[in-house]
C-alpha cells in the first residue's frame, strides 16, 4: 500500500515538474513553435503524469473518468496546437510585431 | 472565514482593476473586457457571499446562484451586442 | 491550511490575469489573458460551492466570450496602434473607490440573516424540480428568467442591425475531423446537462452555451449550412423559449382559477411545463448564441 | 391581475409574432398600440376605484417571488407610456416609406413598451435590474436603426448603460449581503445608517442617474437621442430616461434610512443645479436641431432632480406632485418637439439649426408645434410644464429656498432663450430655406398633439394633483 501511494506521489511530482518545465518555456522561448512544442509537452506528459499519479489513489472509475478527461484534452491539444501553428505560420508579420512591443 | 474575506477581497479589487482598464482604455475592445472584469467581480462578491451558509454546515444560497446565472448571461448578451457595434464600427472605418 | 494556501494562489492568479489584462501592451495578449482569468474564475466557483455557475462561466464567460473576442479583434488587425495614456490619475482615484469598497465591507455579517435559503428548501417538493438553482430560475423567480431570454434575443436583434464581413475561414482538414468527433460528444452532453438539471448543477444555459459552441465549431468547419434570420426555422427556434414560456403562462393561467397569478405552475404539472419551457430555452439560446458568434452570410452568399 | 398582466404581455408576445412573421409586423404593431391604450385606461380607473393592487409572480411568499403592485403614479404611467407609443407609431407609419425606417423599428418599439411597462409594475431590485438592461439594449438597439452614422453614439450609449448596470448591481448585492431580500415592500424602513448601505445606496444612485441621464453623468445622451431617428430619439427622451428616475426615487423615498435624505438632498441640488444652467447654456450654443432638443432634455431632467432633492429635504407633498408633473409635461413637450424637429430637418434636409430659417412660412405646422411644446419646456402659464413649474415654487416658496428661486428663474430665461433661437430664426422670412419636397402634413399634426395635450394638463390640473397627492 504505502509503496502504492510513494509511486503515486512520485508520479505526481514528476508530472507537476513537466508542468513547470512547460510554463517556464512558454515565457522564455523566443517564437511561437518552440513556445507550442513546451506547452504540449506540459499536456500530454503532464497531465498524464498527474492522472496516472492520482488513478492510483482512487477508485477505478474515478481513474477512468480522468483517463477520458486525459484524451479529450490531448485530442483537443492536438488541434489546437496544430491550428495555431498553421495561423502564426500564415501571418508571420502578426508575431514579429507583437515581439516588437 | 479567512478565505471568505479573501475572496471578498478579491471580488472588489477586481471591480477595481476593471474599472481602471475601463477608464484607460485606450482600445474599445480593451474597455468591453473591462466591463466584463467588473462583472466578474461583482459576479465573484455574490458567489462568495452566498457561500456563507456552507460555513455554518447549510447549503449554499441558491437564489443568489440563480441571479448570478441570469447576470452571467445579461453579461454575455450585452457584451455580444457591443462587439458586433465595435465590429461594425471598425470595418467602415477602412 | 492547505485550502486557503489553494485560496491564495487563485485569488493572486486571477488579480494577475485580470490586471494584465487590463494593462498589456497588445490586445491579443489581452483577449488570451482574459480567456484564461475566465477558466480560473470557473475554478474559483467550483471552490465556492457553485457548481452550476462554474459550469455556465466555464461555457459562457470564458469560451464564447473569448470567441466573440477574437471575431473583434481579426477587424483590429488593420487599425493603427493606440498610444498608452497616463495611469497615475485613474489609479489614485480608482483606488480610492477600492478603499472604500473595502472598508464598506468589513460591514457584511457573517451570518446572514436572510430567510431565503430556508424558505427554497421548504418550497423545493412544491417546485416541480429538486435541483434548488433551477427551481429559482424557473419557478420562484420564473419572470427574471424570462426578461433575461429577452435580453439575449435583443443582442442577437441588434447585432443584426451591425452585420460586418468577417474573412471567411475555410477549414482544414484535420479541424475539419475533429469537429465531426467533438459535436456529437457536445450534443451528448449539453442534452445530459438539459436533463440533470432538474435534480443536480446544470440546466437550459448551461446546456445551451455548450450546444452553442458545438454549433459554432460545425459552423466553422464548414460541417453545418447557414443559420440565416430569413429562414422560418431559424427565427422559430430563437424565438421558441420565449413563446414556450409564454404560452406555458398562459396556459397555467388558464388551467387554474380567475384568482391566479402570471407563471405560477400548478405543482401537478409543474415539473413537465418546467422541463419543456428549458428544452426549448436551451435550443434558443444555444442557437441564438450561434448566430451572434458566427454571424449571418450576406444575401448572396447564402443564395449560393 | 389582468390588465396589469396585458399591458406586459400583449407588446411581448406581440414583438415575438412580428419577428417570426414580419410580414404582418405593421399591422400587428398597430393593433397592439390601440389596444394598450384603452387597456392602460380601464387599470388607472380600476386603481383609482379600488386603490393600491399587488400580486406576487408565481404565487409564492414575498420573500421569493417576485412582486408586482401598482399605484396610481404606477398606472399614470402606464397610460403615459402606452399613449406616447400609439402617438409615436402613427408619426413612423406615416413617415416610415419617406425615411425609411427599417422593418425591425416595429418589434423593438414593442419590446420597448414592454419592458417599460414591467419596469413601472415590478417592486424587486433584481429584477429592476434584468428590467433596466432590457430597456437599455432595446433603447440602443432604435438607436442603431439610423444606420452607420448612430453607430458610434449607440457603442457609447451601451458602454455607459452597461457600466451603470452594473453599479447598480454591485448596489443591489451589497444591500442583499446586509438583509438577504430584493422586495422593495419588505425591506423598506429596515436598512440602517451604515457604511455598507452607504455605499450600497450610493452605487445604485450612481448607476441610475446615469441611466438617467442626470448632470454631471449626461454626457451620452445628446450624442445618442440626436443621431436616433425622430420616432426614436422621441420614445428616448420622452419615456426611457424616466424608467431609472421612477427607480431612483421609489428606492431614496422608500428605501433608504432618513439619516441618508439630507447628504443626498444635497448631492441631487448639486446635479440639478448643473443641469438646469450647463444643460440649458449647452442647448443655446449647440448648431444642430436634435442636439439642441436632446440638450433641452438634460436641463429639463435638472427639475426633476431638483423636485426629488426637495422631496428628500422637506418632505412636502408639493415637490412630489412637482416632480411627477413634471416628468408628464416634458414627455408630452419633448415628444411633441422631437417629432417636430425631426420633421423640419427631415423635410428642409439639412440638421443644422440655421436652416430652420423661414420654417414658418414653408412648414407652418410644424413649427407651431415645436413653438407649442416649448411653452410648455419654458414653463409658459397654462401649459403642463407651468403646473409642474408652479407646484415647485410653491413649494420653494413654502420652504424659504429664496436661492433656488433664482435659479429657477435664470433656468427658465435660459429655456427661453434656446426655443426662441429656433422660434426667432423660423419668422425670418426674408429668405427661408426652400423644403426638398412637399412637407406631409400628417406627421405634423401628430407632432402637434402631444403639444396641444401638454397645454390641455392644466385643464386637468385638480383631477391630476389629487392624483399624485394620492402617493404621499
Amino acid at each position: 500500500m504505502t509503496i502504492m501511494l510513494m509511486i503515486s506521489w512520485l508520479l505526481l511530482a514528476l508530472g507537476l515538474m513537466f508542468f513547470l518545465a512547460g510554463s517556464i518555456g512558454l515565457l522564455r522561448f523566443p517564437d511561437s513553435f518552440s513556445r507550442l512544442h513546451a506547452v504540449t509537452k506540459a499536456d500530454t506528459l503532464g497531465l498524464g503524469l498527474l492522472v496516472l499519479g492520482l488513478s492510483l489513489q482512487s477508485s477505478w472509475r474515478e481513474g477512468l473518468l480522468m483517463a477520458l478527461i486525459w484524451l479529450i484534452v490531448m485530442a483537443s491539444g492536438a488541434v489546437s496546437c496544430q491550428l495555431l501553428a498553421r495561423f502564426s505560420d500564415e501571418q508571420p508579420s502578426e508575431s514579429a510585431t507583437q515581439q516588437e512591443d | 472565514m479567512l478565505s471568505f474575506y479573501l475572496y471578498l477581497g478579491t471580488a472588489v479589487l477586481l471591480v477595481g482593476i476593471g474599472g481602471l482598464g475601463l477608464w484607460r482604455g485606450p482600445e474599445l475592445l480593451r474597455r468591453i473586457l473591462a466591463l466584463n472584469v467588473i462583472g466578474a467581480g461583482i459576479f465573484m462578491l455574490m458567489v462568495t457571499l452566498a457561500y456563507r451558509p456552507v460555513m455554518q454546515g447549510e447549503p449554499a444560497d441558491s437564489v443568489l446562484h440563480a441571479l448570478v446565472l441570469t447576470g452571467l448571461v445579461v453579461a454575455v448578451s450585452a457584451t455580444a451586442f457591443a462587439l458586433a457595434l465595435l465590429g461594425r464600427l471598425l470595418t467602415r472605418a477602412d | 491550511m492547505a485550502l486557503l494556501l489553494f485560496d491564495l494562489v487563485l485569488c493572486a492568479l486571477l488579480l494577475l490575469l485580470a490586471g494584465a489584462a487590463m494593462l498589456s501592451r497588445s490586445l491579443t495578449q489581452a483577449v488570451t489573458l482574459f480567456i484564461a482569468f475566465g477558466v480560473m474564475m470557473a475554478l474559483a466557483w467550483a471552490r465556492l460551492k457553485a457548481p452550476d455557475l462554474a459550469l455556465a462561466e466555464a461555457a459562457i464567460g470564458a469560451g464564447l466570450t473569448g470567441a466573440l473576442c477574437f471575431t473583434a479583434l481579426v477587424r483590429y488587425a488593420k487599425q493603427p496602434a493606440y498610444p498608452q495614456p497616463a495611469l497615475w490619475r485613474p489609479l489614485t482615484f480608482i483606488g480610492l473607490v477600492t478603499a472604500l469598497l473595502l472598508a464598506s465591507l468589513s460591514q457584511i455579517p457573517l451570518q446572514p440573516s436572510s430567510a431565503i435559503p430556508a424558505l427554497v428548501q421548504q418550497h423545493l417538493p412544491q417546485s416541480g424540480v429538486s435541483h434548488p438553482v433551477t427551481a429559482v430560475l424557473l419557478n420562484f423567480r420564473a419572470w427574471d428568467t424570462l426578461l433575461e431570454l429577452l435580453v439575449l434575443l435583443l443582442a442577437l436583434l441588434g447585432a443584426r442591425q451591425a452585420p460586418g464581413d468577417l474573412p471567411r475561414y475555410r477549414g482544414w482538414s484535420l479541424s475539419i475531423s475533429w469537429s465531426r468527433l467533438l459535436s456529437p460528444l457536445l450534443l451528448l452532453v449539453s442534452g445530459y446537462l438539459l436533463w440533470r438539471g432538474a435534480a443536480a448543477p446544470g440546466g437550459a444555459f448551461q446546456a445551451g452555451a455548450l450546444l452553442a459552441s458545438g454549433l459554432v465549431i460545425l459552423r466553422l468547419n464548414q460541417q453545418l449550412s447557414w443559420l440565416s434570420w430569413r429562414h422560418f426555422w431559424v427565427r422559430m427556434l430563437v424565438l421558441g423559449g420565449l413563446l414556450a414560456f409564454v404560452l406555458a403562462g398562459a396556459v397555467s393561467l388558464l388551467l387554474q382559477d380567475l384568482g391566479a397569478v402570471w407563471l405560477s405552475w400548478p405543482q401537478s404539472i409543474a415539473g413537465a411545463v418546467i422541463l419543456i419551457v428549458e428544452s426549448f430555452a436551451t435550443l434558443a439560446i444555444a442557437v441564438t448564441l450561434t448566430l451572434l458568434v458566427v454571424g449571418e452570410p450576406k444575401p448572396e452568399v447564402a443564395d449560393a | 391581475m389582468f390588465p396589469a398582466l396585458l399591458l406586459v404581455t400583449l407588446p411581448l408576445s406581440a414583438a415575438l409574432l412580428m419577428l417570426l412573421w414580419p410580414r404582418f409586423a405593421r399591422s400587428l404593431h398597430v393593433t397592439v398600440a390601440l389596444l394598450s391604450v384603452p387597456l392602460a385606461g380601464y387599470f388607472l380607473q380600476q386603481i383609482l376605484l379600488h386603490g393600491e393592487q399587488q400580486w406576487l409572480l408565481g404565487g409564492w411568499s414575498p420573500l421569493l417571488a417576485i412582486r408586482w403592485q401598482a399605484d396610481s403614479l404606477s398606472a399614470l404611467l402606464l397610460l403615459l407610456s402606452a399613449l406616447l407609443h400609439l402617438l409615436v407609431s402613427g408619426y413612423a407609419l406615416a413617415v416610415q416609406a419617406r425615411d425609411r425606417l427599417p422593418a425591425a423599428f416595429w418589434p423593438l418599439s414593442s419590446l420597448l413598451l414592454a419592458s417599460l411597462q414591467a419596469l413601472w409594475l415590478a417592486r424587486d431590485l433584481f429584477n429592476w435590474y434584468v428590467c433596466l438592461e432590457l430597456l437599455g439594449m432595446v433603447a440602443v438597439a432604435l438607436v442603431t436603426l439610423s444606420g452607420d452614422k448612430a453607430l458610434k453614439p449607440a457603442l457609447n450609449y451601451l458602454l455607459f448603460s452597461l457600466f451603470a448596470s452594473l453599479c447598480y448591481l454591485l448596489g443591489v448585492a451589497l444591500l442583499y449581503a446586509g438583509y438577504g431580500a430584493l422586495d422593495l415592500p419588505l425591506l423598506a424602513g429596515q436598512l440602517e445608517a451604515n457604511r455598507l448601505n452607504a455605499m450600497a445606496l450610493l452605487l445604485i444612485t450612481l448607476g441610475l442617474m446615469l441611466k438617467a441621464a442626470c448632470w454631471p453623468l449626461h454626457i451620452w445622451l445628446p450624442a445618442a437621442h440626436a443621431a436616433a431617428p425622430a420616432a426614436v430619439s422621441a420614445l428616448l427622451s420622452a419615456l426611457v430616461v424616466k424608467g431609472p428616475l421612477f427607480i431612483l426615487y421609489l428606492v431614496w423615498t422608500e428605501l433608504a434610512p432618513q439619516a441618508f435624505w439630507l447628504p443626498a438632498s444635497y448631492l441631487f441640488a448639486l446635479a440639478a443645479l448643473g443641469a438646469l444652467l450647463f444643460g440649458g447654456i449647452a442647448a443655446l450654443r449647440t448648431p444642430y436641431g436634435k442636439s439642441l432638443v436632446a440638450y433641452s432634455t438634460v436641463a429639463q431632467l435638472g427639475y426633476a432632480t431638483l423636485a426629488l432633492a426637495f422631496v428628500l429635504r422637506f418632505n412636502l407633498p408639493e415637490f412630489v406632485a412637482a416632480l411627477w408633473l413634471f416628468v408628464l409635461a416634458h414627455a408630452l413637450a419633448k415628444a411633441a418637439s422631437f417629432l417636430a424637429m425631426g420633421e423640419l430637418q427631415q423635410t428642409l434636409g439639412s440638421k443644422q439649426v440655421s436652416a430652420l430659417k423661414g420654417a414658418s412660412q414653408t412648414m407652418p405646422l410644424a413649427m407651431f408645434a415645436f413653438a407649442v411644446a416649448g411653452g410648455s419646456l419654458i414653463g409658459l402659464p397654462p401649459s403642463g410644464g407651468f403646473l409642474a413649474k408652479w407646484a415647485l415654487l410653491l413649494g420653494l416658496w413654502q420652504s424659504q429656498q429664496y436661492f433656488w428661486l433664482l435659479v429657477l428663474a435664470v433656468a427658465t430665461l435660459l429655456a427661453a432663450a434656446y426655443v426662441f433661437r429656433v422660434v426667432v430664426l423660423a419668422f425670418d422670412r426674408a429668405e427661408p430655406t426652400a423644403p426638398d419636397f412637399a412637407p406631409q402634413r400628417l406627421p405634423q399634426y401628430l407632432a402637434l398633439l402631444p403639444a396641444l395635450a401638454v397645454w390641455a394638463m392644466a385643464l386637468f390640473s385638480m383631477p391630476l394633483l389629487t392624483l399624485l397627492k394620492q402617493e404621499l
